[in-house]
């Protein structure tokens, strides 16, 4: 075993599909040997036919959910960065809007859907609103506390030397609050996600631009747990996805110098 | 143009300007520390009062026990602290003057203070880019600083593939490639060797001299102190304080032949003895033991 | 041609036979209307979206209509497509009456929590604790073989067939629950300015399930356009239960036409709610309903 | 202005609380220039009447509410540094399980809920496991960085002294990871009172022991719209309060040495 | 104990002691580097194969330019790197050897690497509480280390709130405090005032002799070098290498009757003379441009 864990290709590839591959041996198996009927718990073999005899119609509603969900997740970066940026500029902004910021997180979105779809007559839009704003909070809170964890000897060093509020912030805080955004983006890619779906359940659509919460509610509702299985599949998949690409930026951003992502030097 | 003639080169041109114009206690202000006193929020009084005026031309360094206040002194005079009690004037007025034309400071920290993401070129470049020099005409001027410090082949490394000593060259070349007016270094050399050390103390006194640089200089090495400066301030812990003043009027530039001769020895056994002093002093007063011995 | 934004309370279903018939047969075009359906799901609010001017008219219920009206919500009540409220129990077979359901647990959605449960509460002496949460979702009620669900008589009972169990729909409208079924609800300002919209809406409409009920393959296609997830099957079965239940043209209907509302029924609908503590006594509940528009109309089966 | 933008407390309570008071005033003076009815957007002072006359009820209900938030942001704090103490163990548990945990985040809890409700007999353990999944994602992921983000030579010192595993989390990983851990916890900390709100949306029951979500799904169903917004001002209100309570541990545990939550030496 | 009283008796308790038995060169080895190389991930080569044995009891100098790998052979003595080819043994074991009882090994790093967020006293105390030291013997071994570096006001301080040369002495009491048999210190005393540093240096000796202490360590000071060192080796860059040793075979233990020697004078030329051919031998080869002059 000891050469496999240094092997690269072992670790970041085949350990982890290995994983995936026997939990869903033993889920087979614990099926299928106390014969858990379908409706309940489908075995993964039910979900994978399913998932293959239904595939073009999952796929459309996947790539519905997953323009929301990218939609959202650019909204939440720029305006989460932005808010971000405005609240680091004085403390006495931070103190007086950060706070308020968490009411973004802490609203239920089905209780202010209604209010979003009156104000925005695009369903589309409305959907990219609810999900942007479920997505939102951890891109503020991180990038705020990012933007502040400058080392003080260089922000003295700015300061010295007379630079500008942008060239502070693109040359300093930006890199400086890198870890902590990346962080944020991780979290917030997911909620992306979930949050269109939450949103769809919330402001829902069927029809042709159904997405994947239609599926899964109708599904639901039909009994067709497999297929809900298979919906949910495709949805924790593209979450699986997103974090990989999100780890992945991170390593390719700070990589080569912050500690979080450094391969130490033996 | 290789590093060793382009000192050489400095060194020449050095030596065949005019001598400088009125006596150094005639040149104008740089910097002028009124007063200035500082207490940290923990109570630490780190500065009792300090009056020092600094001008054009003048090699100043700062000298005394650990922990006496010497990074404190040249962080106010950066302007990087505000000082508890009293004021500083450079160029005779506030900060703002700083930065403008003809009045450019330079610090080199104690700590190397690099970004830790970027490379050695873009560190060093950093100020330039601050001042919006286009980068055809920044590049040249890093590579040729970082030359002049010895780190040409570093220029595409980060800074945690370097030795503590390169890192430290990093910094001062970052320093050197704004060519400053004011210069202040906290301890610069002191993780570098001998041979390193004495080749940047030349090159500094070319420098110096060349430029008409003000420099406010902080170092451990009673050698440097005296091959340097044109006048060094003897300091006392518990709580900080100027403990000593001796002044070098040996002519500038300087070279091999001054730190041979006999007047070197003496001034550095008299500003060792004066150290001594300083530490003894630093002893007992205000902190419950000595701060350092 | 007028337009007109009609929202439903569901996925579209055989139970919107009617609206959907007359804009699949062009009924509503014929009277000069240009309707849209949208499609309500289950946590769309649509009375807020009303009273919001996002829709004309929706598909509503009678409780929430009386509780909107009690908070001075300008809406209205203009026609019932259904007798009676198609809700009822679903359960596994050893039950016979709802009274055998005492003491058992019923799974309960939360917005049946202030409509038809308290009325269970009150005739039947049902308890609270019994009331489990309902999401819409079968699997607890099919692993649980004491447990009774709520229900429409084309949904979950299909879907429990569907898997093989043997169930039996216990319709509350049978045991005397007073509302009426899949109104159409709209705003005093459209009574106002447009009546005669929503009087061709409503003439309409009632004509679409009459159609409905005679052949509804045309509106069948649009339900599955909307909801793809519909099978004729299930629209099948259902369209079986309307008819032989008589939901759209029985009690009143057989006499006064389909659509057709009394005030007596909306008394006892206003009674049960004020008994149950539900509706504030000082309700104007005669503003909740108007029966201008149904009462003339005399749309009737064949 | 100047003296007051230095004055801590100004900076601290007075201008987050003028904030505030502003919204409402022109929030309230909207309302009435355009005279939009109560049931669409109520004006501050109707649902701060609807809060005075509903109080007891509501407070009952926001009560059931905390409690299933605060069982549930503990066991998210608990189990989610638990799995990223586990996850930095070694390389190849991380690459072969983090990805999953991803799952917990992006699975639409009301999909789950029926199978939760199956598992668990127990309404509000049912609601504080959704919530917990709901709010767990955030501690994992910050926490797993935090662990990572040591200072090489640091490490260094403590692998040379033949520090064991415990000591070098003990004494080094945790407080290296406080500041991402923390980060982690102001976003976690919200996610568990929106995830009880949510989970009683989806899983909810009435009766005595209904929170927050139950009466804002009544009063929304029922349009009365300023008690349904006098909910979401207490929901809004706990998440603030939580906000500012980890902001403050933040401080507390971070403010002697940590740049994000250190005051600069001027 | 006052500190000062305190040094004294370290120093007499070590004239006390009888002389060390056998030869130097008889002494078991402590480390042996067997052409232990060095090449870092992005193909710097740090460290050309080294041979290099240090035996019980010597004080060993690596002295060198900027960059030449000393601290790179000290983190392999340490076991903080692995060498890319070749091996080291400690006390002819592996590294599990280092540890047990009578091996202890303490480094005091190039840079300070305190603990942010734990007070001084705290700091110094980590390696007896990672050897699980009851803290009621932990507590007082901690102030006299302390004391022994002139902090002992500072104990309750965070880095953060010290000067630079305080906190490398911070550092240099977490090593003391653990009284290790082989001490690798690198560039220890390189920020302290030469007051401060003569104070340690005779601590040193004085320690080394007492508690027959192996010391590896790295300066760039020729003076302390001749003084401290039993042998010191000379390394040049490009790629790092051992360029040459000189022994110095004064008797242990020194003071400042030695510094102030001519033998110790004519040892600094010989070792500066060595230091500016390592120097000049570092420069070209290797790197495209010369690493140090
Ligand atoms: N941020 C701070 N907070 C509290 N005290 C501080 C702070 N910075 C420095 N001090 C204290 O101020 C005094 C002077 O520190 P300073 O760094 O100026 O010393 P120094 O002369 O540069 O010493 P060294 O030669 O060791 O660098 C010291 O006692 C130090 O502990
Ligand atoms: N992590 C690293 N990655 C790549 N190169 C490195 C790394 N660490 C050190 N180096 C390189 O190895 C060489 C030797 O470095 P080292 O730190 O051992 O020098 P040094 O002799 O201690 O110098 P100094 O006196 O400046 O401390 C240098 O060229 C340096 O750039
Ligand atoms: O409202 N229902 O569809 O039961
Ligand atoms: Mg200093
Ligand atoms: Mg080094």
């Amino acid at each position: 075993m000891r050469p496999l864990i240094r092997n690269e290709w072992f670790v970041r590839v085949a350990a982890p599909l290995l994983v995936g591959a026997l939990v869903l041996a033993v889920w087979q198996l614990a099926c299928q040997t106390y014969e858990v009927p379908a409706y309940l718990f489908p075995t993964p073999t039910d979900i994978a036919a399913k998932l293959a005899s239904d595939l073009p119609g999952l796929l459309g509603a996947l790539w519905s959910t997953l323009k929301v969900t990218f939609m959202a997740f650019a909204i939440a970066v720029i305006a989460g960065t932005a808010l971000a940026f405005l609240f680091t500029q004085s403390r006495i902004i931070e103190f007086s809007l950060l706070p308020y910021a968490v009411i973004l997180q802490v609203t239920p979105i089905a209780a202010v859907a209604p209010l979003i779809i009156i104000l925005v007559k695009d369903t589309t839009a409305a959907l990219t609103i609810c999900a942007a704003v479920i997505a939102i909070f951890p891109i503020i809170s991180n990038t705020t506390i990012g933007l502040k964890s400058v080392d003080p000897s260089l922000a003295n060093y700015f300061r010295m030397n007379k630079a500008g509020r942008l060239q502070t912030l693109v040359r300093l805080r930006i890199p400086s609050a890198l870890p902590f955004f990346l962080a944020g983006l991780r979290i917030s890619s997911g909620l992306a996600l979930i949050g269109a779906v939450v949103a769809e359940f919330v402001a829902g659509t069927g029809g042709r631009s159904a997405g994947l919460a239609y599926e899964i509610l109708q599904s639901s509702f039909q009994l067709d747990i497999p297929r809900m299985f298979a919906a949910l599949f495709l949805i924790t998949a593209t979450g699986v996805i997103l974090f990989l690409a999100m780890a992945g930026l991170s390593n390719l951003l700070l990589g080569h110098w912050h500690e979080s992502a450094l391969k130490v030097e033996q | 143009m290789g590093p060793a003639s382009q000192r050489a080169a400095l060194v020449q041109a050095a030596a065949a300007k005019p001598p400088p114009g009125p006596e150094p206690h005639l040149q104008p202000p740089v910097v002028e520390v009124l007063s200035a006193e500082k207490s940290f929020a923990n109570g630490t009084r780190a500065l009792a009062p300090i009056d020092l005026t600094v001008r054009a031309g003048e090699f100043l360094t700062l000298i005394g026990p650990s922990g006496c206040g010497k990074s404190t002194l040249l962080k106010l005079i950066a302007n990087l602290y505000e000082p508890t009690d009293g004021r500083i004037n450079w160029w005779r007025g506030d900060f703002r003057k700083v930065g403008q034309d003809g009045r450019r400071l330079a610090f080199v920290f104690q700590d190397p203070t690099l970004m830790p993401w970027a490379r050695v070129a873009t560190n060093v470049r950093l100020p330039l880019d601050l001042e919006r020099v286009p980068k055809p005409q920044a590049t040249p001027r890093v590579a040729a600083a970082l030359e002049q410090v010895g780190l040409g082949h570093a220029a595409r490394s980060f800074p945690r593939q370097l030795s503590g000593g390169m890192r430290m060259r990093v910094s001062i070349a970052r320093a050197l490639v704004t060519e400053p007016n004011l210069l202040l270094m906290d301890e610069p050399f002191g993780a570098l060797d001998e041979f390193t050390r004495n080749k940047l103390d030349d090159d500094l006194v070319a420098l110096s001299w060349e430029r008409k640089l003000t420099t406010i200089f902080v170092t451990h090495s009673i050698y440097e102190a005296v091959f340097l400066s044109t006048r060094i301030v003897v300091m006392a812990a518990n709580p900080g304080r100027v403990f000593r003043e001796v002044v070098i009027d040996e002519p500038m530039p300087r070279g091999d032949d001054f730190r041979t001769s006999s007047r070197f020895a003496d001034l550095c056994r008299e500003l060792s003895a004066a150290l001594t002093d300083a530490s003894i002093a630093s002893q007992g007063k205000g902190a419950k033991t000595p701060c350092a011995r | 041609a007028d337009k007109l934004v009609f929202l439903t309370s569901w996925f579209a279903q055989a139970e919107h036979g009617g609206f959907y018939q007359a804009l699949a047969t062009g009924a509503y075009e014929k009277v000069g209307l240009d309707v849209t359906i949208k499609m309500g799901g289950p946590q769309v609010n649509g009375m807020q979206l009303l009273v919001a001017g996002e829709a004309d008219a929706i598909m509503g219920y009678d409780i929430q209509t009386l509780k909107a009206v009690e908070n001075k919500l300008p809406v209205v009540t203009v026609a019932a497509s259904f007798q009676y409220d198609l809700q009822g129990l679903m359960t596994h077979p050893d039950i016979g009456s709802l009274e055998d359901l005492k003491g058992r647990k019923i799974l309960i959605a939360t917005a049946s929590r202030n409509t038809f449960w308290p009325w269970l509460r009150a005739k039947y002496g049902f308890e609270d604790q019994q009331a489990a949460p309902y999401t819409f979702n079968l699997q607890p009620f099919l692993v649980d073989p004491k447990a009774a669900v709520q229900a429409y008589p084309s949904s979950e009972p299909f879907e429990a067939r569907q898997q093989g169990k043997d169930v039996k729909f216990l319709l509350l409208a049978d045991a005397g629950y007073p509302p009426y079924g899949t109104t159409i609800v709209t705003t005093r300002g459209m009574l106002d300015q447009k009546p005669d919209v929503m009087r061709r809406f409503v003439k309409a409409t009632m004509e679409g399930w009459k159609s409905y009920l005679a052949n509804p393959a045309p509106a069948n296609e649009l339900i599955k356009r909307d909801n793809s997830k519909m099978t004729d099957e299930r629209m099948a079965f259902a369209v079986d239960w309307l008819r032989t239940h008589k939901a759209v043209n029985g009690g009143d209907a057989a006499a006064g036409g389909i659509g057709t509302m009394t005030e007596a029924r909306w008394k006892q609908t206003y009674d049960f709610l004020v008994s149950a503590g539900l509706l504030n006594k000082e309700t104007d509940w005669k503003r909740a309903f108007t029966t201008d528009f149904v009462r003339d109309l005399q749309v009737t089966l064949d």
